[in-house]
């Protein structure tokens, strides 16, 4: 029984995990359709960031919001000196992006070493629940990734300016028509998937080692995500993409090796995506 | 009757196979030569970056002709490579050197057809797509990492460099002259069959897909199936240049069917131009030997030039090397009374 | 950062004539027949091709595998080189990729004419040199940790044209199997990457944990780059494993180990790890990697005079944080013992240097006299039992000594003997 | 005259929203029809219905006798349902030549008769002067022109043109107007156009058929619809 809770609650973590991972993309590929290859880039820049800032002595829960904040301000300047003129060429935005991943990671490897480097705990210590121990650091993120994930949500469907996105992602020509500045919004959204992309870089980084290229596990997976979940559905989306990708590793890893686990969910992705192309909750075609 | 309004030297982007028979032929003949003026480890290792040409043409075929983004040739190369090991080296009852060959064109023609139809058919495309064949790339690579029974794993799979009996005679290909030369007549032969089949009735319906797939299909074109045949084409000639590859290094390991590697090859093809075939040759031939003196000299700083050219040839040069050279030359040609 | 002395002004890495040699290549290729190489470089230096991650995955084990070699031809050119010829380093980045050193050492051997070639770093790195250094009659000698050798890998192992300077299995891990079971327990559980090495060690592994009557309870394999391990660290709690025995390598090591501690199960079961040297355990940081027992060949804490001589030379040329661990030490060894074996043949000729390394011994080794096995070119190392100190601060007290077994000899080669 | 095509009760709902309702219609073989109504009749739905774009909510379709209604764009382009887009959709990247040669290949035509097909379909709409122009440097009237040329190469039957003439010039319009006279009388063509442009309804001389809120609203000649008071009304918003 608590081996049946134990998977359940792992699944769990990996998938708002990897939610969080993939918010950015989700933003950036799912509202402007920005097929934004430097994805995974953005997240190790967030990694690399916290680990400067908490190197140089400032507390992490500092080091993270400027993390983001620095990432962002590369997301802007990306998207204001080449995303901006190719909104409307999909491959040359795949490729510009993919370029930005190659050139920011020697810029990391120059500027940051090649090194182990690792942001320490903020919080050691597990949470017990019966005979379950569950590290205290990662259910928080779990719990601040369906939080993000929330206000994302809320942003989007609530405000005003979720409104001015909704209808930009309807119809570009009304948007325009309707005062829209179309190109404004794109960049805030933008520079918005940039900031998450970091701040998921940034909470992730205490858990894992941080190399030049860890952001690219994520980067497939994203995709895979955000495509799954169905382009445009943030919250839900998201959460649902993440759980086939993330969360159901886990239970195949249960039957199998992990490398075929991970193999069987590539394969099964791609099914997935071939049978519902507009994502799982969006039904057949 | 009606007049043209646009005057008629206005840029056009021609992305077609034109006048490039000559060019292809000095390159050959050039390189047909250069072991009489060089020797050494150059002459050893100009083949196999040949053999990365052959790449990038699978590419080329691909994205150039028919306007389908792959990220997942290195897949196709791997299971070339896999495909003649386990063929030439006696792990399996049956195998030799031609009947390898085989395999591999005819496993990489398979898989690509498979998935190809599989998606095709149901309408997958542009970025969804492009997403599968990165899948496509992790899977191989994966498979080749976790089936370390029959491919070595990580550790990789040696494969023993074959001696050719054409019946009349033998060529023992350890030497590095007669392995230059049987891997330049490969290639060339290989150039010449794609050369003729974007010429031929199929190629230009690929054309016509890229250019207009919608318009196509209601002119009565089965695109998705030519689309699969193009793909399955290029999965057959990408695993043939991985099965070259296997026999010329001796050598094959799952990093040569991963991303980073298949990526690798999108930026050969994008910074030599993707629109001929003979620009992808040599972008697969130049960039990777650069790669491999440069990254000797200066790793990390060539890794960050290519990246700025990569971006630079997307963003301003999209044609790439070739496609600007060409558009270049017409200019000239209709600048000239 | 001077790798050659014959060669002053070095720029910062690399030769400024190799950057030359690099560009007339591909400038004007014609220039750079072996003819004019050959006739561009000191007539009487014996050139020795160096393989190393420098970049790439395993970049982190590139410094001290060439500080270590570097090191060694200083020393070595410094008492008048080998055979009276100075040795003149080339460098081949492997980028962590078996491929690239297939291109790497065809290059030093075609292209820069070198008669040795030392290094790569992880086995299937150095099974990719095999062929190569089978087919050009070269010698090589491998500085690593590494699985030991059997027939099935040959010529990645058990190739006459290959020398062993790090430990296998039956040296770094048998001599403490007891040690650990009797104080911790028999119940472990065997986690490694996903490649020979790991799988390999663990197949020795067992061999002896029988003996002692311990039970493997739990196997796991990793693939590389793995970022989350809820499952497998579910998989150890509920085996109710004492013991961890770890041969997780690179990245993994410190995500695994970071998310093992996290989940605070380092109070509860002990981990022996046969990969973390000193650089590794410093990526791990003092908190996650406290109490963990390492066992090597060579740690830079021991107390041998040759060590201390070692790191002096070392921290004078390198700095005084600079970080040596098994591998580098393994480089250095084999410049010596190269160097030694060329001066005895009176000659770079392969067989007679193969000759010469065969049964040779290095007694200026840091861990004491080494040997050459003849028979299977595998080396007699001594091997350490470590622990990990709680709250260490440099690789000065990172390390306390468990127990120390000097000159332990290898299981002999599984290969087809002689070689 | 024979029918070619005929519909019968077609509906398409997206969502709630009718875009076509009970559609009953039918082309005889060489016989040019228009299709007219204001901005959101359902025009192109019509259209796209027949052309196999959009599958119908309900209703049938045939074509010389047999049900099509479930034959993909491709299919029933094989049959010589061919259509013409609204905006212009030709190879741009390719020569006059070869988007025509493209045509003559999707029919199926054998290799030895391809150049002569092609000559012909170049000269039938006129374009062999710009023939080996790039589709991306010819204007938009010509691009329309060329189009029509995609169709005839691929051997239509039944020519679906949605607004031949947008964009052009009243000259080119009146061009126009006389090349799909000529081809459906001389090729035995038939068609279906949807227009705005009322002149060049009118000099089309053929039966119109006005869809309005996505049914019928009324069929007859030009002089019949243009003089029905319901008609000028739905034009001008007060239907």
């Amino acid at each position: 029984m608590s081996d049946i809770i134990g998977v359940a609650i792992d699944s769990v973590l990996i998938t708002l995990v990897l939610s969080l991972a993939a918010s950015g993309l989700a933003v950036v590929f799912g509202l402007i359709g920005v097929i934004n290859m430097g994805h995974g880039a953005m997240l190790t820049l967030g990694a690399y960031l916290t680990w400067a800032t908490t190197t140089a002595g400032l507390p992490f829960i500092l080091a993270v919001p400027l993390a983001a904040f620095g990432v962002a301000i590369v997301g802007l300047l990306l998207e204001h000196v080449l995303i901006r003129h190719f909104y409307s060429k999909p491959f040359e935005t795949l490729l510009l992006t993919w370029g930005f991943f190659m050139v920011s990671t020697e810029v990391i490897k120059i500027v940051f070493g090649t090194d182990f480097r690792a942001v320490s705990n903020p919080l050691p210590g597990t949470i017990e629940i019966g005979a379950l121990q569950i590290p205290a650091y990662r259910a928080v993120v779990a719990v601040l990734s369906l939080l993000i994930l929330l206000t994302i949500g809320f942003i989007y469907k609530k405000t005003t300016f979720g409104l001015r996105i909704r209808a930009l992602v309807q119809n570009q020509e009304v948007a325009s028509l309707l005062g829209q500045d179309a190109s404004m919004l794109y960049k805030q959204v933008f520079v918005a998937g940039a900031f998450l992309s970091g701040l998921a870089g940034a909470l992730i980084s205490p858990m894992l080692s941080i190399d030049p290229y860890i952001g690219n596990v994520y980067l497939v997976r994203s995709f895979f995500v955000v495509t799954l979940g169905g382009l445009g559905l943030l919250v839900e989306g998201t959460i649902i993409g993440s759980f086939v990708i993330g969360g159901s590793e886990t239970i195949f890893a249960l039957a199998t090796s992990q490398v075929f686990a991970q193999t069987i969910v590539f394969v099964l992705a791609v099914v997935l995506l071939r049978f519902f192309p507009r994502g799982l909750l969006a039904g057949r075609d | 009757m009606i007049e043209p309004r646009v005057p008629v030297s206005a840029h056009s982007h021609r992305t077609r196979f034109g006048g490039e028979a000559k060019v292809a032929i000095a390159v050959f003949a050039c390189l047909a030569l250069f072991p009489l003026f060089v020797s050494g480890y150059i002459v050893y290792i100009l083949p196999q970056y040949m053999i990365f040409g052959v790449l990038a043409m699978s590419l080329a075929l691909l994205w150039g002709v028919t306007g389908i983004l792959s990220f997942g040739q290195a897949g196709f190369f791997a299971i070339g490579g896999y495909a003649i090991g386990l063929m030439t080296n006696g792990s399996l009852p049956f195998g030799g050197l031609f009947l390898g060959l085989i395999a591999a064109v005819l496993l990489g023609y398979l898989v690509a057809a498979l998935i190809g139809y599989f998606l095709f058919s149901a309408g997958v495309r542009d970025a969804y797509f492009v997403l599968v064949t990165l899948a496509l790339s992790i899977v191989v690579e994966q498979l080749s990492v976790s089936q370390s029974q029959l491919t070595g794993g990580w550790n990789g799979m040696f494969i023993m460099r074959p001696t050719i009996d054409l019946g009349f005679t033998r060529i023992e290909l350890f030497a590095d002259i007669p392995v230059y030369y049987v891997v330049l007549a490969a290639v060339a032969l290989i150039y010449a069959g794609l050369y003729a089949f974007t010429r031929s009735r199929f190629g230009k319906v690929l054309t016509g897909i890229r250019e207009n797939e919608m318009r196509l299909v209601s002119l009565g074109v089965p695109a998705a199936l030519h689309k699969t045949a193009a793909f399955a084409l290029s999965g057959a000639v990408a695993a043939l240049a991985g099965a070259l590859y296997g026999l010329h290094s001796g050598f094959v390991s799952p990093s040569i069917g991963g991303v980073l590697f298949s990526t690798e090859v999108v930026v050969w093809v994008a910074i030599a131009g993707r629109s001929s075939l003979i620009g992808a040759l040599l972008g697969g031939i130049i960039v990777s030997s650069l790669s491999n003196y440069l990254s000797a000299i200066t790793p990390t700083y060539w890794q960050l030039a290519l990246g700025l050219v990569f971006i630079l040839t997307i963003a301003f040069f999209r044609g790439g090397v070739a496609g600007t050279l060409e558009r270049f030359v017409a200019n000239r040609r209709s600048a000239q009374p | 950062m001077n790798r050659n002395l014959r060669e002053a002004p070095a720029q910062s890495g690399i030769s400024r004539r190799s950057i030359l040699k690099g560009m007339s290549a591909m400038a004007a290729a014609p220039l750079a027949t072996p003819f004019l190489s050959n006739a561009a470089h000191a007539a009487d230096a014996i050139r020795i091709g160096v393989i190393s991650p420098l970049t790439g995955a395993w970049t982190v084990y590139g410094a001290a595998h060439m500080a270590g070699f570097e090191l060694a031809v200083e020393e070595i050119n410094a008492a008048g080189g080998a055979n009276g010829r100075p040795l003149e380093i080339v460098v081949g980045d492997s980028k962590t990729e078996p491929r690239i050193v297939v291109e790497q050492a065809n290059r030093l051997l075609r292209q820069e004419n070198v008669e040795f070639l030392a290094g790569t770093f992880s086995s299937a790195e150095r099974n990719a040199a095999g062929p190569v250094v089978q087919q050009a009659n070269k010698l090589m000698l491998y500085p690593t940790f590494y699985e030991g050798q059997s027939q099935e890998f040959f010529p990645g192992v058990c190739n006459k044209n290959m020398f062993m300077c790090g430990p296998e299995p039956s040296q770094q891990v048998w001599p403490h199997v007891e040690y650990i079971v009797k104080n911790h327990g028999k119940k472990f559980f065997l986690i490694g990457s996903d490649y020979a090495w790991p799988r390999e060690t663990n197949k020795m592994f067992k061999e002896k944990f029988a003996e002692f009557g311990g039970e493997v309870v739990g196997e796991s394999y990793i693939p590389f780059n793995t970022p989350e391990y809820e499952s497998v660290l579910r998989e150890i709690r509920d085996s109710g494993a004492e013991v961890i025995f770890h041969s997780l390598t690179g990245s993994d090591t410190v995500n695994f180990r970071r998310q093992f501690h996290a989940a605070g199960m380092s109070k509860d079961i002990i981990i022996w790890t046969v990969d973390d040297e000193e650089v590794v355990t410093s990526g791990l940081g003092a908190e996650v990697s406290a109490g963990t027992y390492v066992s090597f060949d060579y740690f830079m804490t021991i107390e041998t005079e040759n060590n201390k001589v070692f790191l002096e030379k070392l921290f004078k040329k390198f700095g005084n944080d600079t970080l040596m661990n098994t591998v580098g030490v393994g480089m250095y060894n084999a410049a010596h013992l190269l160097a030694q074996a060329i001066t005895a043949a009176g000659s770079t000729d392969t067989d007679k240097v193969r000759d010469a390394l065969r049964g040779s011994s290095f007694a200026g080794a840091p861990q004491g006299s080494i040997t050459l096995q003849a028979e299977d070119h595998q080396a007699i190392l001594p091997s350490y039992l470590m622990k990990v100190r709680e709250g260490w601060t440099s690789v000065n007290d990172m390390f306390e000594q468990v127990q120390f077994f000097d000159k332990v000899t290898p299981a002999p080669a599984r290969c087809t003997l002689p070689l | 005259m024979n029918q070619l095509l005929s519909v019968e009760k077609l509906t398409k709902r997206f969502e709630g929203l009718v875009a076509n309702e009970d559609v009953n219609f039918s082309v005889a073989e060489g016989e040019i029809r228009s299709v007219i109504g204001p901005n959101g009749a359902g025009k192109t739905t019509f259209i796209s219905m027949i052309s196999g774009h959009l599958r119908p909510t309900e209703g049938r379709i045939f074509f010389r006798g047999t049900d099509i209604t479930a034959l993909k764009v491709q299919q029933r382009a094989r049959l010589g349902i061919i259509r013409k887009f609204q905006t212009p959709s030709v190879f741009l990247g390719l020569t006059a030549r070869e988007n025509i040669e493209l045509a003559v290949i999707a029919a199926g035509t054998p290799r030895g008769q391809r150049q002569t097909r092609l000559d012909e379909v170049l000269d039938l709409v006129r374009m062999t002067a710009f023939a080996d122009r790039e589709a991306s440097v010819l204007s938009h009237g010509q691009r329309q022109w060329l189009e029509i040329g995609l169709l005839l190469g691929a051997k239509a039957q039944l020519l679906l043109l949605d607004e031949p003439t947008a964009g052009m010039t009243a000259e080119e319009t009146h061009a126009t107007g006389t090349l799909i006279r000529d081809l459906t009388q001389r090729l035995r063509l038939s068609a279906i156009i949807i227009e705005h442009d009322i002149n060049f309804i009118r000099d089309l001389q053929a039966p119109i058929t006005v869809l309005h809120l996505g049914k019928v609203f009324c069929e007859g000649s030009f002089e019949e619809v243009s003089s029905n008071a319901h008609v000028r009304n739905i034009y001008l918003g007060n239907e």
